[in-house]
Formats: structure tokens, C-alpha cells, sequence
């Protein structure tokens, strides 16, 4: 089978500052990856460049086959993506936001899909408020239905924990295991246990490089651990 | 339920977008009324600098200038405010994310943003008649006036779409969209005011300026249009 | 992909053309120098009127000799007005191609250019200023072509301010290649005006039938002479620009190993 | 070392938060540049606007109210801009941290603000002179301008002040204070502008209509400029 | 010895919605207090009004014996506070910033103790410059520095740790461990284990009102975790 992600020599620069440098993965379907790395390590500038948010600077990356460069509107069709921000219009309802990317992404029955989905994170009593009004946990779980209304393949986590409640995180891990079947995700994480708990790959970056990428299996939970920590200790970068 | 997806054409696309802005004008009403407020202040504090003249100042001579300086100041306004809100919640990026051409992202706000500014046009325009030319007796093809007005308005807010896209990302957005807007709308501002002041004036070979100016206001309209179309992607990728 | 790699190479230090900046700066200065005396000593006054001090009379009109002296602005304000609209072509042209390739030379190159243009487009305000006064008497008009230049001005200064406002260095470089790109479009508005609306008091010689030879030779020189001073200055400024680029470049380097 | 503190004199915690905002501004030179440019913007759009007049109009009769218009617009964006930095990173909670009486920081906020408005003021006025002046020749006692832009400087940037304190908490920042801010101080602007005007023009009897309407407009300072103190515990502190 | 921290039915209403409902406490001087409970509990409202940035609808609350209502300003002397916000501008660099409220404080020697407090946070090389330019771990930790600069008795902490890297976390923990003798902390936090182990006192919030409150004695780690499941579990309010 097709790898979901496979990066070549990945590179971005910033000015004079390489904050991904020469980064080649191969993440194969189903699989999920989590990112771990300190404070500037690059995770979030890969994370936008797989998802088509950023262009490298050098390299190649594929995605579900399909070049970034190439044919980025392609392979947007599969991706997609949860972020600190929610991506919610807030003077739209749940209804209306979800709709608007249902019938961008070109969802065959917006209005079934729309509904199922507000289902799936327990909001269609909701869904007529406006997103303004929501509380933090609710509006993370709009942004979730937000990011599997067009049934993506691979679905890319930025933190997604951050400032959530321990009932919130419940929500939350329960809803991604449930969509894990067939899908790819990708999560960047500062909670080593959780994300390598999770995770069946994982990778560990440090100013922009590669320090250990590879399957859980490689991995031993305490040398990782080390590992993690020693990486973590080179400081902000 | 699978989910089938078909790429959506260009137009609905563009629908979609258009409605979204729509949508959250109708329910905030916050464009139109700030834009209103506005432009009434504006209003107000003209009325205030003019009539500090003892002498009766020939107000039609320079109601068209007055006219468009009032639009300028409107639609910087409404600009700056059209893009805070597709930035707040890192909003632009979902739509990023969706496939479809850039440029339609494009066409969409600036389309917003032409409605939106006729829609204030509409309320201010018969204001400032009120305010300064009651007391006077404009040119009889008044009414012509529309002309200028539609051309002024679908430039503006179609460079403004461009340059409010760059200045979201800077720091001080304020300033830097009036930097940026005031200098590059000036042509189609001065050939604007020309025509609606010849036509105010309503002189003897009025058209004889009204027509050329309104020519060369609709041919910057072009250029600046395709243009900020052409470039736009790469100011939204940026 | 060669552009690519290139493009976060080390930026590179000298080229061939930095060889000779410096004495086109030099052969620029000595050419306006000449331009300068040839404008008092050889170039004569307006349709060979004398200057001694009377009022002369020239195509029906009573012109004063201070008006015959200020004519010699001329043969540098539109010399200079003229390499400050090729600066900015310049740099447009390096915007646009900087946009196709994101190789950040383009972008230092567009950006030097600019500075050029705005050093130029400074020294045009200040001379037809000066003819301003001499010539109408005002310090002043709203005249169409002094309006549209001013505002050309102000872009060029936004451009810089933009520049002063974004941190993110790619996002700095694209945004101001579509603003210097937009720029463009106000040059030959700027250029046309003169021709376009004919209440404007701004002279057009092409339409007032030209100049005599010794006009046109003096006109000449001092055209040349601005041209190679532009085009030195750009060179040594890029230079300088460049090389900084590199130190910090190699500087941060180091602090990486 | 132990730490020892000694409540410092309200006039020392007046001098330390004055020379913090004038740190700030020589670092980044943000609030003069943007003033000054946008300031030098709508100096040009006025001019093509009364450029159009195909007549010779009297300048001279609409510069007062131009000067304070643009003065009016320019303030406005600083005063948007100038609480916006302390509400950046939480600022303004740091300092109301620090026991100190509230009104010292109304007071270091509206000098800051009254320094960088006449900061600006000392560019633009020889521009607008330069742009809209010296085709025309001006009263002779020119010079006495200073006194009504002194008294309306100061009183814009204090209610500018209070006023940006209550609206940089609101939605809709911008139109928020200019629609409190334009009203409030229409009564000032109109005297400064009738003040200036009379100058300007130097007619005969001049002096009858300038001593007046600057008393009325300190008279205006004064008063507001008291209540925005004694208000300005409640406004900082909600 | 006195109380370092007293509240009497300590209220606050916004609108109609009471976020902190009739809360009494007493918290005495050299104390831990960790709380506790779901988003939208009341936590930072209260912590608000204890260091007197928020004025309680009704109640009365005590900081070192000092009514808060009557004397603010004197309170004002004992109180250092971490939020989220760093409080520091941006355009100022780290030594005009800390001199800036020492000097605001009346410190005695300001220059002298912005050294120490420099150092203290390992940030004297980079004293000169501009905040804009520091990563979020360096910015947190002059915001630490511009906490205790007045020498606080008492110094409240809303969620420290959001966003930090495990070795920024390390580096805070250290800091503050150093600064624990003699002085009164309140954290409000969501990482319970962490919450749990520093703290001498703890207080759970949900809706506004106190759920258990106590020295950390009375508590049974087991217990107390099955009960703050549960109240996180009664959802966003
Ligand atoms: C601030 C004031 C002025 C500015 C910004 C200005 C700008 C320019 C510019 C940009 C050009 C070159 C473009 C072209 O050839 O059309 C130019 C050319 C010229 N200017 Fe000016 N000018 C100013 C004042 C004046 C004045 C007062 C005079 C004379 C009374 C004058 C006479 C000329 C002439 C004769 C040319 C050559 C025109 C031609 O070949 O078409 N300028 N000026
Ligand atoms: N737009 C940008 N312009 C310039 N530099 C940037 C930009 N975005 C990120 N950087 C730099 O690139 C590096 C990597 O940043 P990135 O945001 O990817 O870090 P991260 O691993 O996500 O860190 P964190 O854990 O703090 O989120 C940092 O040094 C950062 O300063
Ligand atoms: N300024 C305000 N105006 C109106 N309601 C407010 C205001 N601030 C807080 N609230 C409401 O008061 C309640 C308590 O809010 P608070 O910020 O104290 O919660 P919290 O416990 O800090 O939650 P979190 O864990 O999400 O930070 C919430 O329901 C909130 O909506
Ligand atoms: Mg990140
Ligand atoms: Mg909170």
C-alpha cells in the first residue's frame, strides 16, 4: 500500500533560520504519528507544510502520492486539520460554519453530512447558537467536526490538548479513536506519555532536525523517554 | 453514511464564500452600521471645518472632492474590519485549507466589500446632498453621478481586498492599509472627484470632462483588478 | 530546483560589475559636473536671449532674467526625474522576478532599487520645487503632474514603511514585490498626466516643439551623467547590502555547529 | 539582599510611566511615523479634493477647518493605537498591579499622548503652510496659531484619553471611539477652528473673534479635562 | 499568625451569571493552594479579585490582614501575579521592563535588584534585549522575575505551565521552589497530579462554588482524584 505521507530532504527556512531542515519520512496508512521536540523545534512549521498551509523551501513531500507542489489542491482534498485556532467564524452558527465547508469541500449531501457530524460530537442540540457563544470545549469539538467534514485521510493535530479540561480531553480522545479506523494522523505533542501511548510512529525533532524517527516498535518507552528529555534539554533555540 | 466528494464549480464556490459574508453581516449588522457611523462623523466634522467661512464659499466646487475623501475614509474602515474578521480565528487558513482557486477567495471579498460599500453609499450619498447641496443647485444630470460612484467604489474595494490582505499580517494594520490604499486609489480617487464635481457643477462642457475622467477611472479599474487578481496568490500564500 | 538551491546558498559577495561601480559613481559625478557648467556657460539662455540683467522679450512675453537662470534647473530636474522612473521600473522588474523564482537576491536586488528611486525621486521633488518658486511663484500647486509625483513619493515610502512593519522575512519579500509591482502602475500615469489633462501647468517640451542642439547636448550629458550615477550607487549599495547579508549568514552558521 | 521598599511620590510614578511610553516610542518610532504619515495622507487627499476647483477658491477661508480636521483624523489613530500597546501583553493589569493612584497613569497617558500629537503637529503644520499657504498670503500675526493648537492638543488628547480607555475594552474599537470621540469634542474642535480660521484670514477684527473662541475652547479644556480625571478612576478600574 | 489570605462569602455576578458564589476561605502565610476545577469555573475571576484587579459584587476578602476593599493600595504591596499575559511591553527590553516596576514599586535600590532578579532567572546576558525578540520560555521567565520584583508576600499563578516545553517547566519549577520560604502561593491549574503535589491546601471550584477546600492532610490522593473527575465531569457550566 501507498505510505500516506513521504517527505524528501524537507526544508524551510526563514530568512537566514532553518526551521525544518532536510526532514525524509515515510509515514505508512493508518498509522499515527506523533511529533515531539522543545519550544521552536520546527513541529508546527512541518505540520503547515504537510498541510499544504506553507511551501517548503527545499525537498519534496507527498501526500497520499500526490506532490505538495504539484498538485496542492489535490491533495487538500484529504488532509485535514486541527490547530490552536479553531477556524470558526464566530458570528456564524455551528449550522452555518460547518455548511460553508461541507459545500466548499463539495460534500455530495452537505445538509445529511453537516448533521451526522454535529452528532458525532454531541452539538446538534447547539447547532443554532452562534460558534461566539460557545465554551472552549465546545467550540474545540465544532473545530473537530470542522476538520472530518470532508472525511479526510490523514488529519494533522497541533497540540490539540492545550488548556482543556481532563473532561474535555476525555471528549476529545474518545472521538479520535473512533475515527482512527483507516486514517493517518499526524499529532504534534508536549505530553510525552500521552503521545507515545498513543502513536505507532513517532518523531523527535531539535532546531529543525531529525533526532529519532522511526515505529513504536523501535522504541523502548524509558530510552525514548531519555532521549526525549536530553533533546528537550538543548533549550529554545 | 460515505461521504462522496465532487468538486464544486468555480461559481458555487464562489456563492458559498459570498454567502458567508452575507450571512454574518445580517446577523451582526456591524459593517454597515460602523461604516455608516462613520461615515456620518466624517460628515459632521466637514460640515464643521466648511462652515467656519464668513463668506459664502462655492460649495459645488469642491463637493466632489469632499464626496470621494468622505468614500476614502469609509472604506478604509470597512476594509480593515473585512479581513480582522477572517483572521480572528485563524478563519483564513480553514478556508486555505479547502481546495479551490485562490483567486475566487478574491473575487468573493472584494465582492463583499463592493456591496457593502454601495450599501453605505446609499445612505451617506443622499446625507451629504442634504448637508452641502440644498443650498445649491447642482447640475441637472445629477443623477449621473451613480457612474463615477460604481466605478470609484468596485476599484477601491478590489485593490482594497489586496492590500487589506497584506496589511492583516502586519504590524499596526491601521496605518499601514491607509499607507498603502490612500497613495495607489489616488488616480481613480482624482479622476472620480473630476467627474462628480464636473457633473455637480453641471458648467457648460461638463461631459466634455465627465466622460474622459470617467474613462480613465474605469480603465485604472482594470488594470488595478487584474492585477491584484494575478497577484493575489501570492499575497494569500504568503 | 537549481533556483531553489541557490536561493539559501550563502548569499555571494562581489560580481563583476562591483568592479566598476565605484568609477561610475566617480565618471557619473564628473559628467553632472561638466552638465552643471555646461548649463550656465555654454547651453544659452532660452531662444538666445541675454542675461544681463533686463527683462528680455520672448514670444511676446516680458521674461525676467532670474526666470532665464532658473531655466537651467532643467538640464538637471529632468535627468534626474527620468532615472528615478528607471530605478523603480528596475525594481519592478526584479519584484516581478522575484516572485516567479523566491530567490531573495531578487528581493534585495528590488529593494536597493528602490532607495535609488527614492534617493531620486527626492532630488526631482527638490528641483522642481525650486523651479516651482522661481517659475509660478509659489512654493505649491495642486497641479496634476506635482500631484501625482508626490503621491509616486508616498508609495515609495510606504514601501519602506511596509518593509519596517513585517518581521517574517518571506512574507516581507513578497509583499513589498506587490507593492513595488503596483507602484508601477502610477509611473506612467505619472508620466502621461502632462499629456493627458491639458490644464495642467507643468511644461511638456516634446509637445513645445523640443530644444536647441546646445540644449539637447547639455541635456545629454547630465543625463548620462545621472544614469551611471544611479547606476554606481545602486552597485556599491547592493554590494554593501549583500555582503551584510552574508556576515549574518555565516554568523549564524557558526552558532548552529 | 533584602528588598526595601519606599512608596514613591506620585510625581516620581508619573515621571517612571512617561518615560516608559517615550522609551517605547524612540525604540520603535511607531506612533510618529504612523501619525505622521497618515497625517502627510490626508494632507494630499484634501489637496486633490480642493485642486479640483476648476475657480480659485479662498483657501484661506476653508484652512482652519481643513488644519483641524486633519488634526481630528490624526488623533484618532493615535489614540486608538496608544492603548492598544498597554493591552497588548496585559500591560495595563501589570501597572494596576502596582499601588499607585489611578489617576497618575491618566495623566502620564494623556501627556505621552499630547507630546506625540504635537510631535506630529510640528511636521504637519509647515506641510499644510508648504501645501496650502503660501500660494496665498496669510494674516501677519500667523504666528499666534500655536496658542489655539496648544489648547486643542491638549484637550483632545485628554478626553482622547479617557475615551480610548473605555472603547479598547469594546468590540469594534475603532468606530467605538471615533463615534464617542467626535461628538465629545466637536465643541472644541469648532472653537479651535473658528480661532485658527480668524488668524489665518487676518481680517480686520480678527482678534474679536480669536481671544474669544480660544477662551471658550481652554474653557472647554478645563472642564473636561477635570471630569476625565475624576472619571477616570471608574473608567480604569471596570 | 495572621492569615496570609481571608475571604467571608466572597461573590462575584457578571450579568446574571455567578461565576464565583459565596466562597470562604483561610489561607495562612507560607501556604501552597492549588485550585482546581472545569473551564468556566470561577478560577481566574477569583484569582482576579484576590489580587485585586476585579472588585467582588459582595463579601469581603482579606490579603495580609488588609481589606481589599478598603485598602487596595496597600494590599497592592504584597501582591505579585503570573496570568497568562507576560505583562511586560514588548518594545522595552527585559531591564527597562523589570525597572520599570521596580521603580513603580519604589524599590530602594532598583537597578541593584533588577541584577539579581536577572539573574535569578539566568537572563543577565540578555538583558539589553527587546522582549519582541524572546522565545516564550524566556518570556515567561522575566515574567516571573517582574512578578517578584516588589519581593510579594503572596503571589498568584493562573495555569504557569500552559504551552511550556518539559524543560521550561522544569526551569519554573525550580525557581519556584527556591522562592517558597515565607511566602504564600496560590496556582490555579488543570494538571492535577502536579497541582496536587505542590500544594499544601487545595480548593476545588465548579460553578462558582467551593466543593471541598482543606489542608492537603484531609486529603487522600485517591479520593481527591476521583473527586475532581467528578466535578470536571459535571461539564462546561
Ligand atoms: C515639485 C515640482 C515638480 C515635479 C515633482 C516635477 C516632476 C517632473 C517629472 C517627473 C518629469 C519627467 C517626466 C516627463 O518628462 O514628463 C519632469 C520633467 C520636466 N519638468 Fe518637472 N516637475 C516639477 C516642477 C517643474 C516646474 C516648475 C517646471 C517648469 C516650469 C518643470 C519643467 C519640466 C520640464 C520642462 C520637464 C521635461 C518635460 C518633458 O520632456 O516632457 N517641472 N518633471
Ligand atoms: N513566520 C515565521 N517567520 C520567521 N521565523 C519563524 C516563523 N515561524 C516560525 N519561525 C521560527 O522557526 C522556528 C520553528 O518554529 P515552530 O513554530 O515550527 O516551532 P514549534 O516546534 O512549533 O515550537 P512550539 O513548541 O513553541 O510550538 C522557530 O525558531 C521560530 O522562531
Ligand atoms: N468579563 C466577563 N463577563 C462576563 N462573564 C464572564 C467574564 N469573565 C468570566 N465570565 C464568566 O464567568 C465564568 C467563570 O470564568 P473564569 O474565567 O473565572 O473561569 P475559569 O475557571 O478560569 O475557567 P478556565 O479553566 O477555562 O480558565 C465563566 O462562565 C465565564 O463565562
Ligand atoms: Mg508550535
Ligand atoms: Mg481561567
Amino acid at each position: 500500500m501507498q505510505a500516506a505521507i513521504t517527505t524528501k530532504k524537507l526544508s524551510k527556512v526563514f530568512g537566514t533560520r532553518k526551521a525544518v531542515d532536510n526532514i525524509s519520512l515515510e509515514v505508512p496508512q493508518g498509522a499515527f504519528l506523533s511529533i515531539f521536540g522543545p519550544n521552536g523545534a520546527g513541529k508546527t512549521t512541518l505540520l503547515r507544510m504537510l498541510s499544504t498551509l506553507s511551501r517548503p523551501t527545499s525537498g519534496t513531500a507527498k501526500l497520499m502520492g500526490i506532490d505538495l507542489k504539484e498538485d496542492a489542491d489535490k491533495a487538500r482534498e484529504h488532509i485535514g486539520l486541527i490547530s490552536h485556532n479553531s477556524m470558526l467564524y464566530p458570528d456564524l452558527t455551528a449550522e452555518q460554519n460547518l455548511l460553508l465547508y461541507a459545500q466548499l469541500y463539495g460534500v455530495q449531501n452537505p445538509h445529511e453530512r453537516v448533521m451526522e457530524m454535529l452528532e458525532a460530537v454531541e452539538l446538534k442540540h447547539r447547532r443554532l447558537d452562534v460558534v461566539r457563544t460557545f465554551s472552549r470545549g465546545m467550540t474545540q469539538r465544532l473545530s473537530i467536526a470542522r476538520a472530518l467534514i470532508n472525511d479526510p485521510d490523514v488529519v494533522f493535530l497541533d497540540e490539540p490538548y492545550s488548556g482543556l479540561d481532563p473532561h474535555a480531553v476525555e471528549i476529545f480522545d474518545e472521538l479520535i479513536a473512533s475515527q482512527r479506523e483507516g486514517r493517518t494522523f499526524v499529532m504534534v505533542s508536549h505530553d510525552l506519555q500521552k503521545g507515545f501511548d498513543m502513536c505507532t510512529h513517532a518523531l523527535v525533532l531539535a532546531r529543525g532536525k531529525e533526532v529519532a524517527f522511526g515505529p513504536k516498535e523501535e522504541f523502548e518507552f524509558g530510552a525514548f523517554s531519555l532521549l526525549y528529555r536530553e533533546t528537550v534539554g538543548m533549550g529554545v533555540s | 453514511m460515505s461521504v462522496v466528494l465532487k468538486t464544486p464549480s468555480t461559481f458555487q464556490q464562489y456563492k458559498t464564500l459570498l454567502r458567508k459574508d452575507l450571512e454574518q453581516e445580517f446577523r451582526t449588522k456591524e459593517m454597515i452600521t460602523s461604516m455608516g457611523i462613520y461615515a456620518l462623523l466624517v460628515l459632521v466634522v466637514f460640515g464643521a471645518a466648511l462652515g467656519q467661512t464668513t463668506q459664502a464659499l462655492d460649495l459645488l466646487q469642491v463637493s466632489g472632492g469632499l464626496l470621494w475623501t468622505l468614500i476614502v475614509f469609509t472604506s478604509l474602515l470597512g476594509l480593515n474590519r473585512s479581513f480582522n474578521h477572517e483572521k480572528e480565528q485563524g478563519c483564513l487558513e480553514g478556508i486555505l485549507l479547502v481546495p479551490l482557486d485562490r483567486s475566487v477567495i478574491f473575487l468573493a471579498k472584494a465582492t463583499s466589500n463592493i456591496l457593502f460599500l454601495l450599501a453605505v453609499e446609499v445612505i451617506t450619498v443622499p446625507l451629504f446632498y442634504f448637508f452641502f447641496l440644498t443650498a445649491v443647485t447642482p447640475g441637472e444630470s445629477f443623477w449621473l453621478l451613480v457612474l463615477p460612484l460604481l466605478v470609484g467604489t468596485i476599484g477601491m474595494a478590489g485593490i482594497g481586498t489586496l492590500l487589506s490582505t497584506i496589511t492583516v499580517n502586519t504590524r499596526g494594520k491601521d496605518v499601514m492599509l491607509a499607507v498603502l490604499f490612500v497613495p495607489i486609489i489616488f488616480p481613480l480617487l482624482f479622476a472620480c472627484a473630476s467627474a462628480t464635481t464636473a457633473i455637480i457643477v453641471g458648467a457648460e462642457g461638463a461631459m466634455d470632462v465627465f466622460y474622459p475622467a470617467l474613462l480613465l477611472a474605469a480603465g485604472y479599474d482594470v488594470i488595478m483588478l487584474l492585477l491584484s487578481w494575478v497577484l493575489y496568490d501570492f499575497v494569500i500564500s504568503a | 530546483m537549481a533556483n531553489a538551491k541557490k536561493s539559501h546558498a550563502l548569499p555571494e559577495g562581489g560580481q563583476w560589475p562591483d568592479a566598476i561601480a565605484f568609477w561610475a559613481v566617480l565618471a557619473g559625478a564628473v559628467l553632472t559636473t561638466i552638465g552643471f557648467l555646461m548649463a550656465f556657460l555654454y547651453a544659452g539662455p532660452v531662444n538666445g536671449a541675454s542675461v544681463d540683467g533686463m527683462p528680455e522679450m520672448i514670444g511676446g512675453q516680458m521674461v525676467s532674467s532670474k526666470l532665464l537662470l532658473s531655466q537651467k534647473i532643467f538640464y538637471f530636474h529632468m535627468p534626474v526625474a527620468i532615472v528615478s522612473f528607471g530605478a523603480l521600473a528596475f525594481a519592478g522588474y526584479y519584484s516581478v522576478r522575484f516572485l516567479m523564482t523566491k530567490n531573495q537576491r531578487y528581493d534585495t536586488c528590488a529593494k536597493v532599487a528602490m532607495e535609488i528611486s527614492l534617493i531620486f525621486v527626492v532630488c526631482t521633488m527638490i528641483t522642481g520645487d525650486l523651479w516651482t518658486r522661481f517659475e509660478w511663484g509659489v512654493w505649491w500647486t495642486w497641479d496634476p503632474r506635482l500631484t501625482t509625483y508626490l503621491i509616486l513619493m508616498l508609495i515609495i515610502i510606504a514601501y519602506f514603511v511596509l518593509r519596517g512593519f513585517i518581521d517574517e522575512p518571506e512574507r516581507r519579500s513578497i509583499y513589498s514585490a506587490v507593492v513595488s509591482i503596483i507602484a508601477l502602475v502610477d509611473v506612467p500615469i505619472c508620466l502621461m498626466i502632462t499629456r493627458m489633462i491639458p490644464s495642467s501647468i507643468h511644461p511638456v517640451v516634446l509637445r513645445e516643439g523640443g530644444m536647441t542642439g546646445d540644449m539637447g547636448m547639455t541635456v545629454g550629458v547630465c543625463m548620462i551623467g545621472m544614469i551611471l550615477l544611479g547606476f554606481g550607487m545602486y552597485r556599491l549599495r547592493f554590494r554593501q547590502v549583500r555582503l551584510a547579508q552574508r556576515v549574518q549568514a555565516l554568523k549564524d552558521e557558526l552558532e548552529e555547529n
